[in-house]
């Protein structure tokens, strides 16, 4: 039991990770199809892993219905919005677009999932307003930097900071945009490196203990 | 007095907050404000510059690469271009290579059309979606009625007056790829420097960095940046559209936030040394 | 689609983009309709998307035309769903541990070139011609090398962050804060270009050829709360805001 | 200390490894370009040698002859190419005489020998004959044009083009992994050492300051996990971390709620709430409702939760993971629900959210550093070392590196800029 319950599946881990992991030094064909039948058996998998998602959150609120739970009502509409982009989906086999036809998915695209997904995120604009009121506080200079960096980009974007910086600042010579341009090329990308230097350390020894056994977080307990 | 007003300030019910940044969103909607917009970009003006320069009857090639998503920036950009191009007579071609783009050009073009008297077929066409934009690229330096051998309503190609002679790029006075997916790239790639088509792009506000080096090359004549390039565009044309008043409400927007950082930051100051 | 369906679909649009501003104002049934709704649209969304470009072209039709490979995946696949039966549970093992290698085997090499390496190289690679250089060229070049290091230095857990390494990891903050700026800055516009293409919509959908939905529907908005405003005047307030 | 000595030698070791290795492919290509130099007087001959394009997966070849001092601005070469035995000539390409030179193929010095002094020029198959298939013999020819006008032709040569086994360009690469994990396998098998030392990490001693206030106001503690899956890095620090903060929970007798994103992230997150609510000795406060799943849409996932925030009003907030634009979604909703907020995540674009409207936020690397800060796991540590191990190698190749361009540049030694920058050159 413990060889098909703990053996094998690591074995798995080893052998997929060191042969992925050597595809990257062959330029064999073999090896190039090799990742390229495995990149979509992943493909496949993963997508099954979203059954899961799915499975859950169906069972979550057909729960709720069943036991009449708080707010029940508003769960009906999760097999609502599920059913408007499905059922249109099925009768227009997956396609957006029919000749020049929008099809009945293309329709529950546009109106349905894309307006709630656009303003989901128009939203973001009304907190980061809020935010710039109640909490950007400049309470260091290391927020200060922070502070002045975001604003020569937020006025260096729009017509009316280059105006505003021409009448205060015009006599330094330097333009709103060559300022931003610097900031974007200059200190901003040295943070940058060093924060994505850092993760791709993180991941790589990650990914190693994961190869090899050590990293088992994933799996739960037995 | 004035620490307990401050005070008052701070503990605002933040509606009023969401209500001031909607107000300046809507208002230059409605009626565009038409805020100084003086400094045009150098990028925006070569691709003007270089469509003003096509003799009329020259066809340019639009790929038009932009979903709803990416709306409010390129469909002003895409609008601007296609109401040049029709303005100085010249043949307009469309192709996609994304799915949720087809709406967004038949919007385009059902308003303009109108507008300049445009026919389709003869002044313009549109060539449906296609999925693998490589193959497409690489099969229009040849011969493009390979792929496109019908329009988007099922028209023979190469029988409309609008295609006559053309047959690949060598035809193509000019190729701009308005886009919000990295869809430039392939252009350059495939197209602009393997057959020295004359490209240039409409992008997004965000991408726009990362082109810098296209333009230093020359491999794009020009660029079209965000809200900002659409207006800047819309400048010159002389014709104020969804560019100028959605930079408009940016100009609003962006000063806002600016101001509530530093008037929140100046108030907690005094509060804290009166 | 009929015109009547642009239109039908101007409303839809209009009231679900109204309800969920609503919250904005107050937590409300609307908002949590069209919250549910979104929940459900967007799985569904994906299962459209995994229906028709995995399931059916990479799965049933291969199945179809007897390619059994793809029993391999699939069956992978199937395991992960016995995660709901906590006695059998351990079979998705395998459909995990294949996950994890594929991506812990691939990102291992790709990680060491792209992020590490490269950047590595990016830092001394501008040194490589210095005499076309222009002097404030190199100087820009140096403080992102600079920039570079002193922001290790801050993610440096193996030295107590004090004296010498303090000063140079401090150095580092300021060059991440220029970086946190300059994304704040961005993201700023993106999300106010967003809203202003929403209210954009709106405002289309507010013509006589929509039959006035905008405004139809925000009226109808602004009556709700009016009337549960002044039916739960006793009660006390649990909005959204503060 | 020890350490650093370790770094040193490894370090010198690469250096010293290189040229040896360099010195193999060498030896192999100089032969190939011997052939050209049995030039016959006739100045417009062309010696040229078609090979296959080294270290790729067959879908080239490699043509190089040497350069000929007579050759002036207008002169230019046209390569021909076929895969029949007959006939069949394919334009390849065609430059002027002043490029495509061997110093211009991109291939690092231990995998190429290339000299200004001959051409060398990468023929790719895959344009030219659609899907080239494996074992065809192609002949290829190159012309010699003067202004416009061909004045000689070479012989004609034939190539087979087919796939390599190893990428001797990515060898840089292959080195900084083997020693990767070498220093990874020391650190782990002294794992079991104790105190290994590690600096402390400023937000994480908020986090028993936002518990106990927690308990105080008799308010539930939030657990964000993100949306990220099991397969991130971010997600496996935030379940460690999660480990540690309901732990403290148990102990402290609060509660908490963990809502999710990701199914097997929420099993995964069930074990390890039970496990800690067991090593804390409250096996009996744990509930299965701790851990409740609540969308797989960013957006769903972000507005249930905001929902949720508004109408609970935790005491405090912890984001620890993967997060992407619901990052100010729920901070900014947790600020002003007047929540402690602790933020984490290594998506570097959303930091400067969390920045400005939580408490206490760690950057990055920070996060993964914290889950062995907080449980002083042996192995946990272990492996931050080996982090460490890498931000050492990226300051001393940086420092290294740009002393030895400099170096180079103001010497004109420009084997030595070469031999630097190809050593970090991704191929």
């Amino acid at each position: 039991m413990k060889l098909i319950k703990k053996q094998i599946p690591f074995a798995i881990v080893f052998v997929f990770g060191m042969l992925t992991l050597v595809s990257y030094y062959v330029p064999h064909p073999k090896s190039v199809a090799f990742l390229d039948t495995v990149s979509q058996w992943e493909n496949i998998v993963s997508s099954f892993a979203f059954l899961l998602g799915l499975f859950s959150l169906f069972y979550t609120h057909y729960a709720k219905i069943k036991k009449k739970g708080d707010g029940w009502g508003y769960s009906l509409f999760v097999f609502v919005g599920f059913l408007a982009v499905v059922v249109p989906a099925i009768v227009s086999h997956g396609r957006q677009m029919s000749g020049s036809e929008m099809t009945p998915l293309g329709w529950s695209f546009r109106y349905i999932y894309n307006t709630l997904l656009a303003t989901m995120f128009a939203v973001l604009a009304f907190y980061i307003v809020s935010t710039a009121y109640r909490s950007f506080r400049i309470k260091s200079v290391q927020a200060m930097v922070l502070f002045v960096a975001a604003l020569i980009l937020i006025l260096g974007r729009v017509p009316i900071g280059e105006i505003l910086w021409g009448k205060a600042l015009g006599w330094t010579g330097h333009s709103l945009s060559g300022l931003m341009n610097w900031i974007v090329d200059v200190p901003s990308v040295a943070g940058k490196r060093g924060i994505m230097i850092g993760i791709a350390v993180g991941a790589v020894v990650t990914s190693l203990k994961i190869v090899f056994g050590i990293e088992r977080q994933y799996l739960g307990k037995d | 007095m004035l620490k307990k007003t401050l005070e008052l300030l701070f503990n605002i019910d933040r509606r009023w907050l969401f209500l001031l940044l909607a107000l300046s969103i809507f208002i230059p909607i409605v009626r565009p404000l038409g805020l100084p917009n003086k400094n045009i970009s150098a990028d925006v003006r070569h691709v003007y510059e270089k469509m003003n320069s096509l003799p009329p009857g020259s066809f340019i090639l639009l790929s038009l690469d932009y979903d709803p998503s990416t709306r409010p920036e390129l469909h002003p950009q895409a609008m601007a271009l296609v109401r040049q191009a029709f303005e100085r007579n010249l043949r307009v071609g469309v192709v996609t290579f994304i799915p949720g783009s087809t709406g967004l050009i038949d919007e385009v073009f059902s308003t303009l059309s109108k507008q300049y008297n445009k026919v389709y077929g003869k002044d313009y066409v549109i060539f449906p979606y296609e999925p693998n934009i490589v193959a497409v690229l690489t099969q229009m330096a040849s011969n493009l009625y390979g792929i496109y051998d019908k329009d988007k309503y099922g028209n023979e190609a190469a029988s409309l007056p609008v295609m006559k002679g053309i047959t690949n790029y060598k035809d193509m006075g000019l190729v701009v790829d308005v886009t919000g997916t990295s869809s430039i790239d392939i252009w350059v790639q495939y197209a602009g420097d393997k057959y020295n088509v004359p490209l240039a792009a409409g992008v997004t506000a965000i991408s726009q960095p990362s082109y810098g080096p296209y333009l230093q090359t020359g491999q794009l004549k020009g660029l079209i940046g965000g809200m900002k390039g659409a207006a800047d565009y819309e400048t010159l044309l002389n014709a104020p559209g969804k560019g100028t008043s959605g930079i408009d409400a940016l100009n609003l927007a962006h000063i806002l936030v600016v101001v509530l950082i530093v008037f929140s930051n100046l108030g907690l100051f005094l509060v804290k040394y009166l | 689609m009929s015109h009547t369906w642009m239109i039908a679909g101007g409303w839809l649009a209009a009231g679900l983009t109204i309800f969920i501003f609503s919250f904005l104002y107050k937590d409300n049934p609307f908002f949590k309709i069209a919250e549910h709704l979104y929940l459900g649209a967007g799985m569904g969304w994906w299962f459209q998307v995994y229906l028709y470009s995995i399931w059916i072209p990479k799965v049933a039709d291969p199945l179809r035309a007897h390619q059994w490979a793809v029993l391999v995946p699939a069956v992978l696949g199937v395991s992960l769903v016995t995660q709901f039966f906590p006695k059998i549970s351990w079979v998705s093992r395998y459909g995990f541990t294949f996950l994890m290698g594929y991506g812990a085997g691939l990102a291992i090499p790709t990680m060491l070139s792209t992020n590490f390496m490269s950047q590595i190289y990016g830092c001394i690679q501008p040194f490589t011609d210095v005499s076309h250089m222009t002097r404030l060229g190199m100087l820009n070049s140096l403080i992102v090398a600079v920039g570079t290091i002193a922001v290790l230095f801050y993610f440096f857990f193996s030295v107590e962050n004090k004296g010498a390494v303090k000063k140079i990891s401090n150095i580092g903050i300021y060059f991440l804060m220029a970086y946190f700026g300059t994304t704040f800055g961005n993201t700023v516009m993106a999300r106010f270009s967003l809203l202003y293409g929403r209210f954009d919509e709106l405002y289309s959908y507010s013509g006589a050829n929509y039959f006035y939905a905008t405004q139809v529907l925000l009226a109808g908005m602004v009556a709700y709360f009016l009337v549960h405003g002044l039916l739960a005047k006793k009660k006390p307030e649990g909005g959204a805001a503060n | 200390m020890k350490n650093n000595r370790i770094v040193c030698g490894l370090f010198t070791l690469f250096l010293a490894a290189a040229p040896v290795l360099a010195a193999k492919p060498a030896g192999h290509a100089k032969p190939v370009s011997r052939p050209a130099a049995k030039a016959s007087p006739a100045p417009r001959t062309v010696g040229l040698v078609a090979e296959d394009m080294p270290y790729d997966v067959g879908g080239a070849l490699l043509l190089r002859w040497p350069v000929n001092p007579a050759d002036d601005s207008g002169t230019s070469y046209r390569v021909y190419i076929s895969s029949q035995e007959k006939g069949g000539w394919l334009q390849g390409t065609e430059f002027p005489a002043s490029a495509n030179k061997g110093t211009d193929i991109d291939l690092p010095f231990w995998a190429w020998d290339g000299s200004a002094s001959e051409h060398a020029l990468r023929l790719d198959l895959n344009g030219l004959f659609g899907d080239a298939s494996p074992g065809t013999v192609y002949r290829v020819k190159v012309s010699v044009l003067q202004n416009g006008a061909e004045v000689a032709e070479s012989e004609v040569k034939t190539a087979r083009a087919y796939g390599n086994w190893f990428r001797l360009d990515r060898l840089n690469n292959l080195v900084m992994l083997i020693i990767i994990v070498i220093v990874f396998f020391l650190a782990v098998s002294h794992a079991k050492r104790k105190g290994l030392f590690i600096r402390r990490i400023a937000g994480l001693d908020a986090i028993d300051e936002a518990i106990g206030r927690a308990t105080e106001m008799g308010k539930p503690i939030y657990y964000v996990p993100g949306i990220g899956d099991m397969t991130l890095v971010s997600t496996i620090a935030s379940t460690f971390i999660l480990g540690e903060v309901s732990k403290k929970v148990a102990q402290y007798d609060s509660f908490i709620k963990v809502p999710h994103y990701d199914p097997i992230v929420m099993t995964v997150c069930k074990e390890v709430v039970k496990q800690s609510y067991l090593e804390a000795g409250r096996p009996d406060s744990y509930r299965e409702d701790i851990n409740q799943f609540i969308s797989q849409d960013q957006f769903s996932y972000a507005a249930s939760i905001d929902g949720m925030i508004t109408r609970e009003k935790p005491a405090a907030c912890f984001f620890m993971g993967y997060f992407m634009a619901e990052s100010l979604l729920l901070s900014e909703v947790g600020a002003a629900s007047g929540a402690i907020q602790i933020a984490g995540t290594d998506i570097e674009y959303q930091l400067p959210f969390f920045f400005t409207s939580c408490d206490y936020t760690l950057i990055g690397e920070e996060l993964y550093a914290a889950g062995a800060y907080l449980s002083k796991e042996p192995m946990l540590l272990s492996a931050l070392k080996v982090q460490d191990f890498g931000k050492l190698v990226v300051m001393l190749g940086v420092s290294i590196g740009l002393v030895l361009v400099l170096l180079g540049q103001w010497q004109h030694w420009h084997s030595l800029v070469n031999f630097v920058t190809d050593i970090f050159k991704a191929n």
